[in-house]
């Protein structure tokens, strides 16, 4: 069994071990452009995704595995691996997604000039997402953290010649003044930099953990708890958990440090999928989900940390309601997707966040993890899709498409199955089952906060439902645009993408009905090993009673009505206006926009991204440049070079002149001097 | 004797004084040698009255001493002068004045 | 004994040329004159070496003291006196009257040397006398050359003064104490009366203001650029290397010795002065166009920096030596100095920086002299310069637990510096970084061997100061130390 | 109180070091110089100091003025009636020396000095004599050397050279 | 061996001539080959000595200052490891940027009709000047950190300044004399407070050896005040904020090879002045002062990287990132807890490190396009992606970006200062650590926006034609960018010797728990490992 073991240990070494070797091994493979490189991805996604595979039954099983190595010894630091279920589903979501998108990626990629920085960076990606997985300890998880911030940085720049249809953005628009048009490079910068006060909060709240319980691990963090209490009598427990929890607010999209992610849509749609979409954005969800239960289970030795969770549920709540408003009114498809997944991200912040604030910590957990899967795969499916449709199209806006069902039916269907379990259409979508899940949970977590979230989760489905329909109608209902006739006519007729690229984002968008269709029974068994892995490892005890875990989902037993009547009411009433306007065009959406002041300034609001993003800018970009050039016109050039390197050297000429005028080169004013000297040398010593 | 040191001791610093004013006056280079004559007999004169009131053969030695040593000045200063008139035609001191600054 | 040599071979000189009646053998004469150097030189260390001399014998009583103190100064302007000798070898090829300039060198050397020997005030005098007036001569002995005569005729006239102003102070030391000797001036002044003290201060003005001439004290100072600008370079080196030294010998002996006798608080006054010195002739060597003026300048600094050893001397232990071991070096740096300005004149026919422009390219030996002196002037280590100066800027620290003023004296030490830095980098660069085009010139050898020891004595002390150290610290009168 | 004889002397002295330097004619000014240093000489004979008194008149009055004078005739006639000065330069001259003066003055006064007088009897000038060759030979030999120096230096100074030169070209 | 810090020391010194003479006879190859062996037999002195747990030699000296002594510790060994490994790599480097320099020089000053045979000879002749300075330079820094005496730091610390002014004056762009000049006299300038603060020190102590002064009791009150001569001396050598007033300039000015060993290793010795002077020889007054270091620290790290933002000139850009670089280091030793420490001083090698590729990278952009503007640049990534690379590397190594080992100074650094922080109770010591962390932000907007308008973006018209720099220029930048990257993945190469050195220093009393901690299992980790 020992030896068993070690093999697992070894297996959750390489599966981020390996992707990383193959990235390293992209330089050299350089000579062989074409599509080794490709391959060579494939292999390592591959790779990873069987170790990861490997691990899965003994996490099924409610096994762990945990592997540590010295590391930096002079401080007293181990790297580890953690395979716990947590961390061993959300591994193999994460590389089975990779592989797919891979896959995609090579048809999509094609021909790229810098496909092995591609895949360089890609391969990267993978690497420490796994990292930020399996780690056992929040440094090391860290590393894996900054990693991804580094390959989502490279990759959302990685047509760095910022050409024009690389852009996003409607050229020429301004809001507030800032320009609402981003260039690859910029958007790269602007990702890192604002994930990176996320990650400076992070830090800060890992080190205050450190500073008190001397280790980064998770599970010692769960073993001992005298360093919260030391912490909460400092009054500090909250606030570390909360920067911590900036941390993920940053990488996750959430508000206010969302706005990132929709310049992020510069880079090649496969990253948009995969790191913007299905992982990177979760790793904020996944660190929630490994501080969540330690911070809930102090709650047994008394030190509850409700404002954490509040902070969570609230965020969450207000990132989707605020973002999903914004996928109503955009033109480029692929920042709608990025809207979406903004909000449905924080749909599971207010999962995991409610979970904290009721008894059932369980449901809650599970919803949101529930929801990260699910939404993971649809979302994945998406954008690969979306991707499709800009290779074929060449445009990034939806108005200069239209009209595209009958050239490209196989995406047309993917994009509705997908589409609908966005929306959470009912019983046959993962989307509904995982959105229900949430709604239930939070409706029945008895918090203070529980209805005011509980309405926004309602409209924010609503919203959902219309923006997809939206898309969904815009892409390939109504009459062809004049770009695509123009394509046309220019003998570049829409065609279906090719085999490479429809399959991966096929098999999700099958995998996604497939899972739906049983999605309460997959929803029970996750329930299940949540409440197995959170009683085992942290002592969360839910009190659900272990009778109401039903072999075979028992339809509608387990889900609460008003949850469910909502979820149905939500994705009706959305669909259907999604429909009227869109699909159907009964009425036209710009002159109903026009038709009233009201709506016209709501859209611009909405068009303007709530000001966020121009505010930001102004108050964080603009005006500290501003002061630093102020400071260095009217500081360092004047008081530091002028003042002191000038200025001294005029003093000292002035003073030089002086002393020299002095001597005159005539003899008597010397003797004089000379005489007065005197006088006052002798006055001086007599003094 | 009848005077007091502290009579000698005015006269000579009235000497040096007006030495002194010379030099730091008189552009004539003779004129400032002349002052440098008073100055170093205001210092001679002061030399032997203390001598006198000590009293002890130093003073009087060193003022011997003084006396050929001013001699010897002299006539490097007066050498000198001679040669600054050579060349300018002239012994205004403050003429002498290109070095400065 | 080192009289005797310098002496008798100072005045056969002339009787020489007179008998051999062929003049302009330059050669000649320097090779005599350098031998009597030569071997004055290796007497007086050979007695160091052999440790024959007494630590110091300021209060011997004896009219010439032969002690250690004495001895070090000796060296050091002896070692001026050989450079001047053997930089005039370059200098004097064309210039006349061969005979009598080596002549006047060793009869200055020789009172140089016995300044810093006396003990007595009467030998005292007679040898600052002996020291300044063929000095007078000698700056002047370009009579063709109107600066040069200029230069003659302002030292004179300051010299003239000061020496008149000495015999009054000796005056009234005499009169106070009733004695010439330099210890008995010193147990005189001990034992004064309170009513005679000013006196006594009036007498210790007068021995600053004689002295301080020669050191280019501040107020004193203004003939001094003036003169070292105007005369010819290897006199200048003299003036600059040897006889201020002798300014200081003197003052050490009487000014440091007789006024630590008065309770007063003279260390002061001569703390005022020092910084005055040291400021003033810092910044009015900037941006000076003559490097022989800014030198001037230099030396001024110099003096002040030299002077915060004498004023802190009753509080602290390594003032005066301190003081010394910047005579010595500053002799040497500033000597150096002088003599490659003797080459870029002889050479290149000017002392104007602006002209030495490429100078690094056109004589490299000579502008490495330059270089390395104006480094060690600045105190930068691992040149001599530093040691001294750190010396006494600790020593100036060290004083403060006693004098709360003291420490000030090393801050403006430093900043002067530092300042100092400005217009010596302003040199090398010139010599280094610009260039005028001009053609590579022979540097005359003379010039080359007095650079070559030069910077050998600048680099090896600098790196290893210990022996110059020790010698300044056995050479400093014990008496002041608390 | 001072005799008669020293206040004679003083104002001799002193009238005559201010005529020296303020009388227009450099000839007349040396006459006067002259008159300060036999003042001297007078006063060196008040402190039964003969010895010193001769070698005054002998060395200063009989030579260094003789000397001066003959200097004073080689220079041009309107060199040696102009005077030169700068009113403002003077002023401030007058006003340093009035200050010395007094101040120096004040010290001299308020210091121990004053009241001083003695009886005893002068030193036998044959003192002086053991003095120079017991005590202060050492300072007698560098006075021979001070001497040669300034001699020699003084003469190649003043030197004619462009006679000189000539003669060697002829 | 015997004398192996003697050998490390001196050997460059006594060989420069050498140098001077192959350089002249055998042109610039030949002597790039004699200064690497130099150095790198040197460097591998060093390093054999670190590995040997340290050295120390003592030497006869001057009875008033001390000894001569040279030290290997755990505080000195990072230090010079980098200060000679730099100089090392930084020789091979220097080869074509110099002949570049050269060549320029000589257009500059012969026309454009200088024949290829007079300009080979030119060369010829400066590189043996060239490498002889450079040794000399290298050398004064490594006896600056070796020395064991206040008055032999000082001298090395100024012997420094005297190569350096050469280098940057000979060689340098720009006004690069009067540039070579405000080097020579602000550091100078320095230095001589420094000096008196090392007087006061010394005199007080009555000894000037650093084991004499860490022994003595001195009064207090003289102390600080030496303490704060000593920290203003030093700063100016730091390019503390207010005490900047040469470095923009210098490092924008100077050949860069020489900038890139300026900027990180050189002004990096004036952290080690603190951590040696201030923190280990006068504790007293370095617990009285911390915080103040510590707030110094963060305007420094702030100032800088505002003014980087206002950059145009590449190097100088780099230049303000440096002094910000070196207000983490003074943040660090301000927050005078072990880890906070040992962070600084691993600040110093990943400093090193990252701005060694940054100038390196500045020296291969003016060699190929001939322009350091930023705005002339853009879009280079195609063409150079290999300095592309290494340039990213070095910016994510001075953003503190892991897996470089820039994240591994910081984390340590700020970690240190938030325990402080905590232990105190200090509200001051909270809000800076906060705002450190905000500046880190900024460190990384200055670089990726610098990066940004260099290497992406659109191209320029005419630089199309630019070519990759040669293997001279890129090993070495492969080499440091390997080095950083192995750094941050596994510390323990330097905070093996660090950390326990600090904790030797700070005393095992006044350890936050997470320190203790971590110090615990560092012990527990040691253990076999010293066994083995």
């Amino acid at each position: 069994m020992a030896e068993h073991e070690g093999l697992l240990a070894a297996a959750a070494w390489l599966v981020w071990i390996v992707p990383f070797a193959a990235a390293l091994t992209m330089p050299a493979l350089k000579r062989w452009q074409g599509r080794v490189p490709g391959w060579a991805a494939i292999a390592g996604a591959a790779a990873s995704a069987l170790l990861a595979a490997s691990l899965l039954p003994g996490a099924l099983a409610g096994g762990e595995v945990h592997a540590q190595t010295s590391w930096i010894a002079a401080v007293g630091l181990e790297a580890g691996v953690l395979a716990d279920p947590l961390a061993v589903i959300m591994s193999n979501v994460v590389a089975w997604i990779s592989l797919l998108i891979v896959i995609y990626a090579t048809g999509y990629m094609r021909g790229d000039p810098h496909i092995v920085r591609f895949w360089f960076w890609i391969m990267f990606f993978v690497g420490s997402m796994q990292l930020i997985v399996l780690s056992d300890n929040l440094l090391q998880m860290f590393f894996g953290w900054e990693g991804v911030g580094l390959a989502s940085y490279a990759l959302i720049g990685f047509w760095y010649r910022d050409k024009k249809k690389d852009h996003v953005g409607t050229e020429g628009r301004t809001v507030l003044g800032m320009l609402d048009y981003y260039a690859p490079t910029h958007a790269g910068m602007k990702a890192f930099i604002m994930t990176k006060i996320g990650d400076v909060m992070m830090l800060a709240g890992m080190f205050l953990i450190f500073a008190y319980a001397g280790t980064f691990g998770f599970r010692e963090l769960v073993g001992d708890t005298a360093w919260a209490e030391a912490m909460g009598a400092q009054g500090l427990l909250v606030p570390a958990l909360v920067l911590l929890f900036g941390g993920a607010i940053g990488k996750s999209a959430q508000f206010p440090l969302n706005e990132w992610l929709l310049e992020a849509m510069t880079g090649p749609t496969a990253v948009s999928a995969l790191i913007h979409a299905a992982t990177m954005v979760k790793a904020g969800v996944f660190l929630v989900a490994r501080l969540g239960p330690i911070a809930f289970a102090l709650g047994a030795s008394g030190l509850l940390a409700d404002q954490f969770f509040e902070v969570v549920a609230w965020v969450g709540a207000i990132t989707a309601l605020l973002l999903a408003s914004q996928g109503m009114v955009n033109p480029e498809i692929k920042k709608v997707l990025a809207y979406s997944t903004g909000s449905q991200i924080g749909y599971m912040m207010m999962a995991f966040g409610v979970a904290g604030l009721s008894e059932q910590f369980v449901d809650g957990y599970t919803a949101g993890f529930y929801h990260l899967i699910s939404h993971a795969m649809f979302k994945a499916s998406l954008f690969m899709a979306a991707g499709s449709l800009l290779h074929v199209v060449g445009s990034r806006f939806m108005t200069d498409m239209g009209g595209l069902r009958r050239h490209m039916r196989k995406t047309y269907a993917f994009v509705w199955a997908a589409g609908l379990a966005l929306m959470g259409a009912p019983f046959i979508t993962t989307g509904f089952w995982s959105k229900d899940a949430i709604f239930a949970s939070v409706f029945e977590s008895g918090s203070e906060w529980a209805m005011p979230i509980f309405a926004i989760a309602v409209v924010t489905a609503v919203i959902t439902a219309f923006y997809t329909t939206r898309m969904i109608g815009m892409v390939f209902f109504g009459p062809k645009s004049e770009h695509v006739r123009k394509l046309e006519s220019e003998g570049h007729g829409i065609h279906e993408a090719p085999l490479s690229m429809w399959v991966p984002y096929g098999v999700l968008a099958a995998v996604t009905i497939a899972i739906g269709v049983m999605g309460l029974a997959f929803e029970e068994s996750l329930h299940h090993l949540f409440g197995g892995y959170l009683e085992e490892s942290f002592g969360i005890h839910s009190p659900h009673g272990e009778g109401e875990h039903p072999a075979l989902p028992a339809p509608l037993s387990g889900l609460n009505p008003v949850a469910l009547g909502a979820s149905l009411a939500a994705f009706g009433v959305g669909i259907g206006l999604g429909y009227a306007f869109y699909v159907g065009r009964w009425i036209d959406p710009a002159r109903f926009v026009a038709s009233n002041p009201v709506f016209r300034g709501m859209h611009a609001v909405l068009l303007s991204r709530w000001y966020i993003n121009a505010a930001i800018y102004w108050c964080f970009v603009v005006s500290p440049l501003w002061l630093a050039r102020g400071v260095f016109r009217y500081f360092e050039r004047t008081a530091i070079d002028a003042g002191m390197n000038t200025g001294l050297e005029r003093a000292v000429g002035w003073a030089a002149r002086v002393v020299q005028g002095a001597q005159t080169g005539i003899t008597q004013s010397y003797l004089y001097v000379f005489g007065a000297g005197l006088l006052l040398v002798a006055l001086m010593l007599l003094m | 004797m009848t005077n007091e040191l502290v009579d000698f001791t005015l006269v000579s610093v009235a000497l040096l004084c007006v030495g002194i004013y010379g030099l730091a006056v008189k552009r004539n280079a003779l004129r400032m040698l002349f002052a440098v004559e008073i100055v170093i007999n205001a210092a001679n004169l002061n030399l032997v009255a203390f001598a006198r009131f000590v009293p002890d053969s130093g003073g009087q030695t060193l003022a011997l001493f003084s006396i050929a040593v001013a001699a010897a000045e002299v006539a490097v200063g007066l050498a000198l002068i001679i040669v600054a008139y050579r060349m300018y035609r002239d012994i205004d001191v403050a003429k002498f004045g290109t070095l400065r600054g | 004994m080192v009289t005797a040599i310098l002496g008798a071979v100072g005045v056969a000189l002339p009787v020489i040329n007179v008998l051999r009646r062929e003049s302009g053998s330059n050669m000649f004469y320097a090779a005599i004159a350098l031998g009597a150097l030569a071997a004055a030189i290796s007497y007086v260390v050979s007695q160091v070496a052999m440790g024959t001399v007494a630590a110091s014998q300021v209060l011997s009583g004896d009219v010439v003291a032969d002690d250690l103190l004495g001895a070090f100064f000796a060296i050091a302007m002896l070692i001026v006196a050989v450079f001047t000798t053997v930089s005039s070898f370059a200098y004097m090829r064309e210039r006349r009257y061969p005979a009598v300039y080596y002549s006047l060198i060793l009869l200055s050397a020789v009172g140089m040397v016995m300044v810093a020997y006396a003990n007595d005030l009467v030998v005292l005098f007679v040898a600052w006398e002996l020291m300044s007036i063929p000095t007078y001569v000698l700056a002047g002995f370009n009579k063709r050359d109107p600066s040069s005569n200029e230069a003659a005729i302002k030292y004179f006239m300051f010299g003239a003064l000061a020496s008149a102003l000495i015999v009054y102070a000796i005056s009234l030391a005499y009169g106070l104490t009733g004695t010439t000797d330099i210890a008995g001036v010193v147990a005189g002044m001990a034992a004064l009366d309170a009513s005679l003290v000013p006196l006594a201060l009036l007498a210790g003005a007068l021995f600053v203001a004689g002295f301080g001439f020669k050191m280019g004290l501040v107020p004193f100072h203004m003939w001094l650029p003036d003169a070292y600008e105007g005369s010819p370079p290897p006199v200048t080196a003299l003036l600059a290397a040897g006889t201020k030294k002798a300014g200081f010998a003197a003052a050490v002996r009487v000014v440091v010795i007789g006024m630590a006798a008065l309770s007063v608080d003279w260390a002061l006054a001569l703390a005022i002065i020092a910084v005055m010195t040291m400021t003033v002739g810092n910044v009015a060597a900037v941006m000076q166009k003559s490097l022989s003026r800014m030198l001037a300048y230099s030396s001024i600094g110099h003096a002040g920096y030299i002077l915060i050893g004498l004023a802190v001397a009753p509080y602290s232990a390594t003032a005066l030596p301190g003081s010394l071991l910047h005579v010595l070096n500053h002799a040497v740096m500033k000597g150096v100095a002088f003599v490659a300005i003797v080459g870029t004149v002889t050479a290149l026919a000017t002392a104007h920086i602006d002209r030495l422009r490429g100078l690094g390219r056109r004589m490299p030996i000579t502008a490495v002299g330059i270089t390395v002196s104006l480094l060690a002037l600045a105190g930068v280590p691992p040149l001599n310069g530093f040691w001294s100066k750190l010396v006494l800027f600790g020593a100036a620290i060290d004083a403060g637990a006693a004098a709360p003023w003291a420490p000030w004296l090393a801050i403006a030490g430093v900043l002067n510096s530092a300042l100092s830095l400005a217009y010596y980098g302003w040199v090398i660069r010139k010599m280094y970084f610009e260039d005028s085009g001009g053609e590579r010139v022979r540097e005359p050898r003379a010039i080359i061997a007095v650079v070559a020891f030069s910077v050998g004595f600048m680099v090896a002390f600098g790196v290893y100061p210990e022996p110059l150290i020790q010698l300044a610290q056995s050479a400093a009168p014990a008496s002041l130390m608390p | 109180m001072a005799d008669p004889a020293f206040l004679a002397l003083s104002v001799l002295t002193i009238v005559s070091a201010i005529a020296a330097l303020e009388l227009r004619s450099l000839v007349y000014g040396a006459i006067a110089l002259m008159g300060t240093l036999g003042g001297i000489a007078g006063f060196f004979l008040l402190l039964d100091s003969p010895f010193v008194a001769m070698f005054q008149i002998a060395v200063y009055v009989g030579s260094i003025a003789v000397l001066i004078l003959f200097t004073v005739m080689l220079v041009r006639r309107e060199l040696i009636f102009t005077k030169v000065e700068d009113p403002r330069r003077r002023l401030a001259g007058v006003g340093l020396m009035l200050v010395a003066m007094a101040s120096l003055g004040a010290i001299v006064v308020h210091s121990g000095i004053s009241g001083i007088t003695t009886e005893e009897p002068a030193v036998d000038f044959r003192a002086i004599g053991a003095d120079f060759l017991v005590r202060y030979w050492p300072a007698l030999i560098l006075m021979g050397l001070v001497l040669s120096g300034a001699v020699t230096g003084a003469m190649v100074l003043a030197r004619r050279e462009d006679t000189e030169d000539d003669q060697r070209a002829s | 061996m015997d004398h192996m810090l003697l050998q490390a020391v001196f050997i460059p010194l006594l060989l420069s001539p050498v140098a001077y003479v192959v350089g002249r006879r055998h042109g610039m190859a030949a002597v790039t080959w004699f200064s690497l062996a130099v150095l790198a037999y040197c460097t591998a002195l060093v390093a054999l000595a670190a590995l040997d747990g340290g050295a120390e030699e003592r030497h006869a000296w001057t009875g008033m200052f001390g000894e001569f002594g040279l030290a290997l510790d755990g505080l000195a060994s990072p230090f010079a490891i980098m200060i000679y490994a730099l100089s090392a790599i930084l020789a091979v480097y220097s080869r074509p940027y110099m002949e570049h320099k050269f060549a320029e020089q000589y257009r500059e000053a012969h026309g454009e009709g200088g024949s290829a045979v007079a300009l080979a000879e030119y060369v010829r002749a400066k590189s043996g000047t060239y490498h002889a300075l450079y040794l000399v330079f290298a050398m004064g820094m490594l006896g600056t950190v070796l020395a064991t005496n206040l008055i032999q730091f000082y001298v090395f610390f100024e012997v420094m300044l005297i190569p350096g002014f050469f280098l940057i004056a000979f060689w340098g762009d720009g006004p690069r004399r009067k540039i070579a000049l405000m080097f020579f006299f602000w550091t100078h300038v320095g230095a001589v407070v420094l000096l008196l603060g090392f007087l006061a020190v010394g005199l007080s102590a009555g000894t000037f050896d650093f084991a004499g002064i860490a022994a003595a009791a001195i009064d207090p009150d003289i102390v600080l005040v030496a303490a704060v001569a000593i920290a203003i001396g030093l700063g100016v050598k730091l390019a503390a904020f207010m005490f900047h007033i040469w470095l923009p300039w210098v490092h924008g000015a100077a050949p860069t090879p020489i900038s890139a060993l300026l900027s990180p290793v050189m002004i990096g010795i004036g952290a080690y002045g603190m951590f040696r002077l201030i923190m280990e020889l006068l504790p007293a007054a370095f617990s009285e002062l911390s915080v103040w270091f510590h707030v110094w620290g963060l305007v420094t790290m702030i100032y800088g990287g505002a003014m980087a933002l206002m950059q145009d000139d590449l190097k100088r850009l780099l230049a303000y990132s440096s002094i910000s670089q070196m207000g983490y280091l003074l943040f660090g030793l301000g927050s005078q807890s072990v880890l906070g420490l040992a962070g600084a001083e691993m600040m110093y090698v990943t400093h090193a490190l990252g701005k060694g590729i940054l100038f390196m990278m500045a020296g291969v952009i003016i060699v190929r396009v001939g322009t350091r503007s930023i705005s002339r640049l853009g879009g280079l990534a195609g063409r150079m992606p290999i300095t592309a690379t290494c340039a990213v590397i070095g910016a994510l190594t001075i953003a503190g970006v892991p897996p470089t080992s820039g994240f591994m100074g910081e984390w340590l650094l700020f970690y240190g200062a938030l325990e402080t922080a905590v232990e105190e109770g200090s509200t001051l010591r909270y809000v800076t650590f906060g705002l450190g962390l905000v500046a880190t932000a900024l460190t990384m907007s200055y670089m990726l926006w610098m990066i940004k308008r260099v290497f992406f973006g659109k191209m320029p018209e005419g630089l199309a034609g630019t070519r990759e720099a040669g293997w001279h220029m890129l090993a070495p930048m492969m080499a440091l960018a390997g080095f950083t990257v192995v750094l941050g993945i596994y510390p323990d190469i330097f905070l093996g010797q660090i950390v326990p050195y600090m904790s030797g220093i700070a005393g095992a009393g006044e350890l936050g728990p997470g320190t203790a901690a971590a110090l615990a299992g560092a012990g527990a980790a040691a253990a076999p490992g010293g066994g083995a």
